[in-house]
């Protein structure tokens, strides 16, 4: 396996955790904003 | 009266209702045996391979379909049956013993006549003869208490017959693994003591896990 | 014993420390020299074993807060035992994924039924189980109670869920693909290792943060719901406009 | 009608007690956001028969389960016979309380007998007192029928056998007179009689005013989850 074909394992590897990863954190925030809108007090 | 005798009302109340209503021997059991007979036909029929899958494929089936057998009269249970029940003054963990015990019962009964079919079907050579009826009975006794246990904490929650199935497979695994292991280490002539308990201290845990949650669990 | 008024401001220092931890992992990983065997492949081993890490502690943590809550019966336990569960079903997911993803260009297959992989995804399952069991009410006692009880009841049957699969595997594959057995790792990946671990646990934590805060502001629009003098049930049925008197 | 010495029903040990049996103080119950009881007090003395009545979803069912020990108040506190509602001491005093709810509690696939036997065994009680209970309630040749091919006016009588048979001391009545045809109406009456008559107390939810009120001391009305 060429060393331009481990790269593109590595790369889907980190693309992969990137998007869960900042998926995952911005659900947070979204979620948290939409509950502070309906508790009245927007942060 | 005693707890035991408070346990015995329960279990003989849940078979009685069981001889009744027949949904284990005359449903569960041949959903199983059908489940039995699917495989080959999916994975292909030649003898060797069968032969090889079948003990595995058979305590799967246990644990996939068992677990239906211990949830099905507490899922079932209208909210008047609960109120009656709850006002007999019964203890919450004589009530989880009682119906534990009825559904190892029936799941013995599961196991010896699924376990007839796959010897047939799969003509499978049962090495340990001397050590089925052990395992058979840590299975039965282990995934009743799971089972039990499980429904108890889903109880009236939503969909919670579909919900039972999914908190026990992960931890039936132990007993899963511990059956399976314990023949098969036999015919490479190990010794499978340290399987059966290990499955033995897994049935042990959850016995005591589900008497103390008991009556936590009858506040909700 | 519900909480007070959660804070009303909502803290940013969070979302911050997770990037600068996640641009640190990606920094450290990408720039540490390749294993000798597995060549470029080996960077992923620096974010495969810390979401496993990951799982594991969230794991814990969120059993231990259960525990906790069963004992203290404060809706706080309920609340962070709720948030390691789901930052842990993330993790476990995402340790799965990579696992994967390493396998496949290392061994050829996608699974390999590495002992410590295969704990890693019956206890996604158990996360998924008890996520699936918190929606089950909406009544917060009865919810924190039933997902304590699921969550004492894991933490028991874990270990020997684990001890099974170990023996299991160990009967049929030594190597385990976490811990190489190979030759020993080079310093210099060891120490990327640590620091991706480090980085990872430091992002759990602001996650943590985070997810608590919007755990306590979930349960505040619950209870505040709950505690208004809401309607009354019955008021919602009036005299019905067919019958006597309207004809 | 003084408390009759059936063959194996025993007769209530009478209960001496000043306080209520039934003591709510400002008890509320949520479901959600909605309240179905609101600040609700009550008081049922020993040997009081009381008759509830209000609109549909007032919270009357709320109130009997309330009462039953079966759910728990979300703000507020009461006592059903000295047991707190809010604690663990209000498992003991389950087995002396009586409920018919407007759906019957009984097993389908087990025969009225059988249903009977098992809360007998329970309660300890002779099962001689089972066949005298359902005799006593025009079921005697019906008692080896499964629930389930009895119809609903023949499970409320059953349910009534079994209230006879373990003589509690509430009795709570869900429309006890609905379903049940005209000879077994006055039976009603003649069971919270024995209770209240033996010191017990009584709380009889229903629209039926006129019948009621043969056998209520009292009545209350539930409006805005409240006693109006």
């Amino acid at each position: 396996m060429t060393s331009a074909e481990q790269w593109n394992w590595v790369l889907l590897a980190y693309g992969f955790a990137y998007v869960v990863l900042v998926l995952f954190v911005v659900s947070i925030g979204v979620r948290i904003s939409r509950v502070r809108a309906r508790l009245g007090d927007g942060s | 009266m005693g707890f035991f005798s408070q346990a015995r009302l329960i279990t003989s109340r849940d078979l009685v209702r069981e001889r009744r209503s027949g949904e284990v021997l005359w449903v569960t059991l041949p959903f199983g045996a059908i489940a039995l007979l699917l495989v080959p036909m999916a994975i292909g029929t030649d003898a060797p391979l069968l032969e090889q899958v079948g003990t595995g494929l058979f305590w799967a089936i246990v644990m996939l379909f068992g677990v239906l057998i211990s949830i099905r009269q507490t899922t079932g249970e209208t909210q008047a049956q609960r109120d009656q029940l709850a006002l007999t003054g019964i203890d919450a963990a004589a009530i989880y013993v009682g119906r534990a015990t009825a559904s190892f019962v029936l799941l013995v009964i599961f196991e010896v006549v699924l376990g007839l079919v796959t010897i047939v079907l799969y003509d499978v050579p049962v090495s340990g003869w001397w050590l089925v009826p052990i395992l058979i009975t840590i299975v039965a006794a282990g995934l009743s208490l799971l089972g039990t246990l499980a429904a108890s904490i889903v109880s009236t929650g939503r969909n919670a017959a579909a919900l039972v199935p999914l908190l026990v497979a992960p931890l039936s695994i132990p007993l899963l693994i511990g059956a399976t292991q314990a023949l098969e280490v036999l015919d490479l002539g190990g010794s499978s003591l340290a399987w059966v308990l290990m499955m033995i201290v897994s049935t042990l845990v959850l016995a005591v896990a589900g008497v103390l949650s008991a009556r936590p669990l009858q506040e909700i | 014993m519900t909480d007070p008024t959660p804070t009303s401001t909502s803290t940013t220092w969070p979302w911050i420390v997770m990037a600068v931890a996640g641009l640190v992992t990606f920094v450290a990983s990408m720039t540490v020299s390749p294993d000798a065997v597995q060549g470029q492949l080996s960077r992923i081993m620096y974010v495969h074993v810390p979401s496993a890490w990951l799982a594991y502690l969230a794991f814990i943590v969120t059993m231990a807060a259960s525990a906790m809550y069963l004992w203290k019966r404060d809706l706080k336990w309920d609340r962070r035992a709720a948030a390691s569960a789901e930052i842990g079903v993330v993790f476990t997911g995402m340790a799965l994924g990579l696992g994967m993803i390493w396998a496949k260009p290392t061994w050829g297959v996608w699974w390999t039924w590495d002992a410590r992989l295969t704990l890693t995804s019956i206890m996604f399952f158990i996360y998924l189980g008890y996520l699936a069991l918190r929606r089950t009410t909406d009544d917060l006692d009865v919810r924190a109670r039933r997902a304590a009880i699921l969550g004492v009841l894991a933490v028991v049957q874990v270990p020997l869920v684990h001890f099974s699969v170990e023996w299991w595997r160990t009967l049929h594959q030594p190597a385990t693909l976490l811990r190489p057995e190979g030759p020993e790792m080079a310093t210099s990946m060891l120490v990327t290792l640590l620091i991706a671990v480090m980085a990872f646990t430091v992002m759990y934590v602001a996650m943590m943060f985070k997810r608590i805060e919007l755990a306590r502001l979930e349960d505040a629009v619950l209870i505040a719901e709950q505690a208004s003098d809401g309607a009354v049930a019955g008021a919602a049925v009036t005299t019905p406009t067919i019958g006597r008197g309207t004809a | 009608m003084g408390p009759t010495t059936q063959r194996g029903i025993r007769t209530l040990p009478p209960v001496i007690s000043d306080e209520p049996l039934i003591h709510l103080a400002s008890v509320s119950v949520r479901a959600g956001a909605t309240h179905i009881l609101r600040d609700l007090d009550l008081d049922v003395r020993a040997g009081e028969a009381l008759g509830v009545h209000g609109a549909n979803g007032a919270g009357k069912t709320t109130l009997l389960r309330l009462a039953a020990t079966l759910i728990r108040p979300s703000s507020g506190s009461g006592t059903v016979l000295g047991a707190s509602l809010n604690s663990e001491s209000r498992y003991d005093v389950r087995h002396r309380i009586g409920y018919v709810g407007h759906v019957p509690g009984l097993y389908p696939e087990l025969t009225l007998r059988e249903n009977l036997e098992f809360t007998a065994d329970a309660h300890s009680i002779d099962h001689t007192a089972v066949a005298s209970a359902l005799d006593m309630v025009g079921l005697g040749a019906a008692s080896d029928r499964q629930a389930d091919r009895c119809s609903h006016g023949m499970q409320r009588r059953a349910e009534f056998a079994r209230v006879l048979m373990t003589t509690p001391a509430v009795l709570l009545l869900d429309e006890p007179h609905s379903a049940l045809d005209a000879d077994a109406v006055d039976l009603v009456d003649a069971i919270v009689e024995r209770t209240t008559a033996s010191g017990g107390a009584a709380v009889l939810v229903s629209h039926d005013r006129e019948r009621v009120s043969r056998v209520a001391d009292r009545f209350v009305e539930i409006s805005a989850g409240g006693v109006a």
